[in-house]
């Protein structure tokens, strides 16, 4: 059985919802076709302002089958274009995942023939791009009640990143020590790893006062 | 008539605290001393003793010579019980290391001659049977072969010869790995003493103190041999037994002492198993002694060994109560499939996290004597304590009888004894290479619901077969016969616990009556 | 000795204990007995140290995959007396295998001081010995030395398994040189002693 | 009793790695849970963006580092959608056999780790046995044991070895009759199924709404599986069912999540030993390294706004790389690399789990979820 999802069909049940999606105002999506090294990807990718962003979520929870959060990315674009300073980026899936049948006290795995999936079974792959204006508080709304799947996500987004999500309960570090200070989120750009343009970490590498032969290209 | 054998040690240290006792009495002036003589009073005794004006050393020696005779053989017979105990024990973690080696398949140094391991690139150091001199080896090859291609199978990786790259320790001659356990107790005595800040101090040190004394004193009432015993009370067993039972209590005290949360937990765990397996355990026991019609285990031994003329083990009497004295017997001295109180997983190391150095060494030491101890009680129990297996049907064959009746009065008892204790201990070993770790409330279950009745239901077997069957000389061979074959049947019929009906709706090969009633997640809903 | 005025009529076995250990102790010194009993005591106790040496059940990241290969039946540690105890009173080696964090640098100073005395450390890997390949990360400590003492470094990412009963052989070799009673174990000189190579 | 919290500490037998799983404890029975990750957080992420592509899979070796190959080929698929590479045939049927070897690994990880969890410590050293097996197989491939560095953008470093093929299929033979002796060892214990079955039920429309993937979810009757829902690699050539268990009706419990990987490993198994039959140009035939057979030449700058993003099925989870181009270096760093991990999302769900049983069942329920924390930390 070991056949996939076939590509004509993803493409087409990702056209159904890129049309559907662009519907909402401030929203706009497109179907991207990206390869995998053999068979084409068709994924959603949808372009959406902060404050059309949490109904775009519920819209696709509720009415396309989104049940799925797989991601949550907060980059950083100080030297962006104005109102691309900040950016949240999320990985959404349909995965048509239903709990299995109970027939008279047994359950019934389900067995999915990918290659049989039509129309709104068809798995897909949405990528949704948020782009912040500039502000020293970056802040998208929470869709922690839609997926709780994003629940970590966002928190670890705000540890590193420092984006904040409204109406996030209990918000905290969860992966940076407990006592950094408040407003140190070291994925930002503004900081830089330890020994970033230094040059004499590589001229006496094993401290036996020899010089590289590649003195001063900072690798 | 009791049984009796040339190891004679109880005789001989009575013989020899007797005749140092004359010689003293002998050495002392005979002759009247009329002299007064006032000890003073000290801590010891109260008031001033006052020799009279004429007395006799050696009447005064007499009249106490008997009270130190007395003490001088118990002295004697002490050390010697101990010291066996201790020498023989070091085998304890030997059998341990090397057998549950063996199971797990390390490639360290295991007794066995075969390994299932291939030396790096499939090198090896040939057949074991190629090694030995002169090429006697080759028909054991033929024979591996024949063996192999009939039943065995033929995979070429599977039939694996032993590793070439065997890297002993220690003095490799030597059992490999024998002074393992003597280096570990030395590295103990020179560790560090820590304890806790705010743990409770004086209960801290006393719990060691309860575990491992209770421990040494079992030994105490455990005969080695007919005459090789520290102590022989007309109830030896119910002493041993309830000082059997306190140790659970130490590990309770040591485990609430360390205000540690995790010993908590496995001190309480270790409290409540008590209350599973401990009357099982003495009901058990106590259908031992209705059999064998006495409470004193040397009697029991007898009982079996039947005055000369061989009788039945009672594990052939009543195998049910065997079993259940093994599987109590692990829950008493904690070992894999219910060592709750010390589970690793959850507990860190359970009751004993917080003791560390000589008091931790010396529980390590208390847990092997403990199971040394289980496992010698069940030989003498159930396997007949110091008589060889088959040993009158043997001396009583027509041709060879006189050979093996030599054989037999040549080896002291205390040798069967220690070999078929060191196998039990190979049996605990195996059980613990294979089972998993049982959860407080199931073992607690398991020891009202299954452990309880069976252990009734014992006493009444046992009850029954020494009422209605017992007359006085051996068993008729067909009792133990009888018994032994319906257990044997019974057992195979209830261990089949493969519900078929279950297993082809969901696929689980088995249902276990206890999930439905011990799994705390259907309570969730 | 005599505190608070104790009365020696009431017998108290403190005091036995003290007379009679230093009686013995002054004989021993006369007739030269302690050098020979310390001598063989010395010796008894460093080979008992050194066959047993258990290491903490410490994992903190891929060299831990690699300490339990170790201690599993194809290179079986447990032959040399590397027996892996969970709780640190019950442990005379620490065996750090992973980059030290600093969320996780208080509570490895801790297990570090929970340790009963004679301790060793070893620090296997690159992590644990210069933060390997994360030394620029804001968020890890550039090798356990940062934190704890540390007596055998173990290079490798992660070090072969026979590395690392190598390391716990190079340890013996210390203990043998450096000896095991308490408080031995941190030689004066904190230079790095170099084995091997003299 | 009153209830009192317990740290299950960073250093603690159950937690395979480094972190803290409070619980606060009614007697013996757990009310609430709440985990505290973070412990051995490297800052992945950041290093990356000072990292070239190439050097990038050296770290991701290092994530997860009981299946160190799905975690560099996750990354390498995300930078090949990057860098819009197309991958030779024959490199795809090395990949998969590298990823499928280094599955049975990481599932004989889990299953000797799982063992002395319930308390049997014989499981440990048999499944490390055999995954030593594996490693030798995998050693042959990237050169070392545990960390291989071996896909490469646009292919893979080195082609299979002489004799690979033979070995591989002696080893995964001797692995298939190998892995009823572990059966043996879990199903036919009653005290196993005991402590397994109707413990730490979860139902797979509630884990795909807390973002659970991968055998987690299969395990609940459901045969969601990456690597037919988003096609990579070859897959579709290869004749395979992602394994699924028929749970009970609440859910599924650990005995499920013990029996899907048991299956898994079979499964994967079978899929080697198709792959090496199947592969282009024979298993036996050698390329040099560099033959564009086996290594598709790729540019190494990613400019500006362009981004790479690609799901990959780990052992443990549905594992993703997002990677957006243009950093420094003209492009040659990338700006900025997104890791998702699926354990950083799976603990917080199996702590919720754990509410109502035994402080005994916690390392069953927990050890069933398969933690790596080198992943879940990044």
């Amino acid at each position: 059985m070991g056949k996939i999802v076939s590509p004509e069909f993803q493409k087409a049940a990702a056209e159904v919802l890129a049309v559907a999606a662009s519907v909402i105002e401030g929203v706009d999506a497109e179907v991207a076709e990206r390869s995998s090294g053999t068979s084409p990807r068709h994924v959603v990718v949808i372009n959406a302002l902060p404050d059309s962003w949490r109904n775009l979520a519920e819209n696709l929870y509720s009415e396309h089958a989104v049940d799925y959060c797989s991601m949550v990315t907060g980059i950083h674009w100080p030297e962006g274009d104005e109102e691309r300073k900040w950016e949240v980026v999320y990985h959404l899936m349909r995965t048509g995942v239903r709990d299995p049948p109970i027939e008279d006290g047994i359950v019934r795995p389900i067995i999915v023939d990918p290659s049989k999936l039509r129309g709104a079974s068809i798995p897909l792959e949405i990528e949704i791009h948020v782009h912040i204006p500039d502000t020293t508080t970056p802040s998208v709304d929470s869709v922690q009640d839609i997926w709780i799947g994003a629940d970590w996500n966002e928190k670890e987004t705000w540890d590193l990143v420092g984006i904040d999500f409204d109406g996030h309960q209990g918000m905290r570090r969860v992966l940076q020590p407990h006592e950094t200070p408040k407003g140190y989120h070291p994925l930002q750009k503004q900081h830089h790893l330890r020994y970033h343009g230094f040059e004499e970490m590589y001229d006496d590498v094993q401290g036996f006062k020899r010089k590289p032969a590649d003195v001063g290209k900072i690798k | 008539m009791a049984s009796s054998d040339w190891l004679d040690v109880a005789g001989w240290s009575e013989a020899f605290s007797g005749w140092s006792m004359d010689n003293v009495h002998n050495i002392l002036p005979s002759s009247d001393i009329d002299m007064q003589v006032t000890i003073p009073n000290t801590w010891a005794w109260q008031e001033p003793i006052t020799l009279g004006p004429i007395f006799n050393m050696q009447s005064g020696f007499a009249s106490i010579q008997p009270a130190l005779e007395s003490f001088m053989h118990a002295t004697i017979m002490c050390t010697v019980v101990f010291t066996t105990m201790m020498l023989t024990m070091l085998a304890i973690p030997y059998i341990e290391r090397k057998f549950i080696g063996r199971l797990m398949d390390r490639l360290g140094a295991t007794t066995a001659l075969r390994s299932l391991w291939v030396g790096e690139s499939g090198v090896t150091a040939g057949e074991w049977w190629n090694q030995l001199p002169f090429g006697m080896g080759a028909p054991i090859g033929w024979v591996v072969k024949a063996l192999n291609s009939k039943w065995g199978n033929s995979h070429e990786l599977e039939t694996i010869a032993r590793v070439n790259n065997r890297s002993y320790h220690g003095y490799w001659f030597l059992l490999p790995g024998f002074f393992q356990a003597f280096a570990d107790f030395m590295k103990f005595a020179t560790k560090e003493h820590i304890v806790p800040k705010n743990a409770d101090k004086v209960v801290f040190e006393v719990a060691p103190v309860i575990i491992i004394a209770t421990t040494i004193m079992v030994f105490a009432f455990i005969p080695f041999g007919p005459h090789i015993y520290a102590a022989n009370p007309e109830l030896s067993l119910l002493f041993m037994m309830a000082i059997f039972g306190i140790a659970p209590l130490g590990v309770f005290f040591a485990g609430w002492a360390s205000n540690n949360k995790y010993t908590l937990i496995g001190g309480m765990r270790s409290a409540a198993q008590l209350t599973a397996y401990e009357i099982p355990l003495l009901i058990t026991v106590l259908g031992v002694a209705v059999l064998s019609g006495s409470f004193n285990i040397i009697e029991i031994v007898d009982f079996q060994m039947g005055q000369d003329q061989g009788n039945v083990w009672n594990i052939f009497l009543m195998p049910l109560g065997a079993l259940l004295f093994l599987v109590t017997m692990i829950a008493e001295v904690e070992r894999i499939p219910f060592d709750m109180p010390e589970a690793e997983a959850e507990l860190v190391e359970g009751w004993w996290t917080e003791y560390g150095g000589i008091r931790w060494g010396l529980m390590f030491a208390a847990e092997y004597m403990r199971s040394y101890a289980a496992c010698i009680l069940f030989a003498l129990f159930f396997l007949g304590g110091w008589e060889a297996p088959f040993q009158h049907t043997l001396s009583d064959l027509p041709a060879v009888g006189g050979v093996f009746t030599t054989v037999f009065l040549l080896t002291p008892g205390m040798i069967w004894v220690l070999l078929k204790a060191w196998l039990l201990f190979a049996v605990f070993v195996w059980i613990r290479a294979s089972l998993h770790r049982v959860r407080t409330d199931q073992i607690l279950e398991f020891g009202w619901r299954y452990l309880l009745p069976l252990s009734m239901l014992n006493l009444v077997i046992a009850v029954f077969l020494r009422l209605q069957f017992w007359t006085g000389e051996p068993w008729e061979l067909w009792v133990p016969a009888a018994v032994t074959l319906v257990s044997g049947g019974l057992f195979v019929i209830l261990a089949i616990d493969e519900d078929k009906e279950a297993l082809e709706i969901q696929r689980r090969p088995y249902s276990t009556q206890a999930v439905v009633k011990a799994s705390p997640g259907s309570h969730r809903e | 000795m005599a505190d608070e005025g104790q009365n020696y009529s009431v017998f108290n076995s403190r005091m036995l204990v003290d007379v009679v250990g230093d009686v013995t102790d002054e004989a021993l010194k006369a007739s030269r007995m302690k050098d020979i009993i310390g001598v063989l005591a010395g010796r008894m106790f460093n080979w008992g140290q050194r066959k047993s040496l258990f290491p903490l059940h410490l994992g903190i990241k891929c060299c831990a995959l690699e300490m339990a290969a170790a201690g599993a039946s194809r290179f079986d540690a447990e032959r040399f007396g590397v027996f892996f105890r969970s709780s640190p009173r019950q442990c005379d080696v620490m065996l750090v295998n992973g980059p030290i964090s600093k969320k996780f640098a208080d509570p490895i100073v801790r297990l570090w001081e929970q340790m009963p005395e004679p301790k060793w450390c070893i620090a296997m890997g690159e992590c644990a010995i210069s933060g390997g390949p994360y030394f620029q990360s804001y968020n890890i400590l550039e090798g356990v030395d940062t934190v704890i003492p540390v007596d055998v470094y173990i290079p490798g990412c992660p070090p072969r398994p026979e590395a690392l009963i190598d390391g716990f052989d190079k340890l013996r070799q210390k203990i043998i040189r450096i000896g095991a009673a308490p408080g031995d174990s941190m030689p004066a000189s904190t230079s790095p002693l170099i084995l091997g190579d003299e | 009793m009153a209830e009192m919290w317990i740290s299950m500490g960073p250093q603690h037998p159950m937690t395979h790695g480094l972190w803290t799983l409070k619980i606060k404890v009614d007697g013996e029975t757990v009310v609430d849970t709440e985990p505290d990750l973070g412990y051995i957080h490297r800052g992945v992420e950041k290093i990356c963006e000072a990292r070239d592509f190439t050097q990038i899979t050296t770290y991701c070796d290092r994530l997860c580092y009981a299946s160190a190959n799905t975690w560099s080929h996750a990354y390498i698929y995300a930078a090949e959608d990057l860098l819009e590479v197309e991958v030779p045939e024959r490199a795809e049927y090395i990949r998969l056999v590298a990823v499928e070897l280094q599955r049975i690994a990481s599932h004989l990880m889990w299953l000797g780790a799982y063992g002395p969890d319930i308390g049997n410590l014989s499981v440990m050293v048999w499944c490390l046995r055999e995954r030593e097996m594996m490693m030798d197989l995998l050693q042959e491939l990237g050169g070392s044991r545990m960390h291989y560095n071996f896909p490469r953008i646009g292919g893979v470093k080195r082609d299979l070895p002489h004799g690979f093929a033979q070995r591989a299929r002696a080893k995964l033979k001797l692995f298939l009759n190998r892995i009823q002796e572990y059966e043996a060892l879990f199903d036919e214990s009653t005290v196993f199924l005991l402590r397994s079955q109707g413990i730490g039920y979860a139902k797979p429309e509630e884990m795909i709404n807390h973002g659970v993937s991968g055998p987690n979810l299969r395990a609940g009757g459901v045969n969601y599986d990456i690597r037919w829902a988003h096609p990579y690699s070859v897959y579709s050539e290869l004749d395979w069912v992602p394994p699924v268990e028929r749970s009970s009706i609440k859910g599924a419990d650990c005995y499920d999540r013990y029996r899907v990987r048991v299956e898994e490993m079979r499964v994967s198994a079978s899929l080697v030993l198709q792959a090496l039959d199947k592969m282009p140009g024979g298993a036996e035939t050698y390329h040099e390294p560099g033959d564009p057979m086996i290594l598709a030449k790729a540019p190494t700058r990613a400019p500006e706004g362009t981004t790479g993003a690609h799901h990959f099925e780990d052992s443990r989870g549905e594992s993703m790389f997002y990677i957006a181009g243009g950093g420094e270096g003209r492009g040659k760093q990338p700006y900025r690399v997104s890791i998702r991990s699926p354990m950083f999302i799976t603990i917080p769900y199996a702590a919720k789990c754990m509410i109502g049983y035994k402080v005994a069942d916690i390392p069953a329920i927990m050890g069933s979820f398969d933690p790596c924390i080198g992943e879940t930390d990044r």
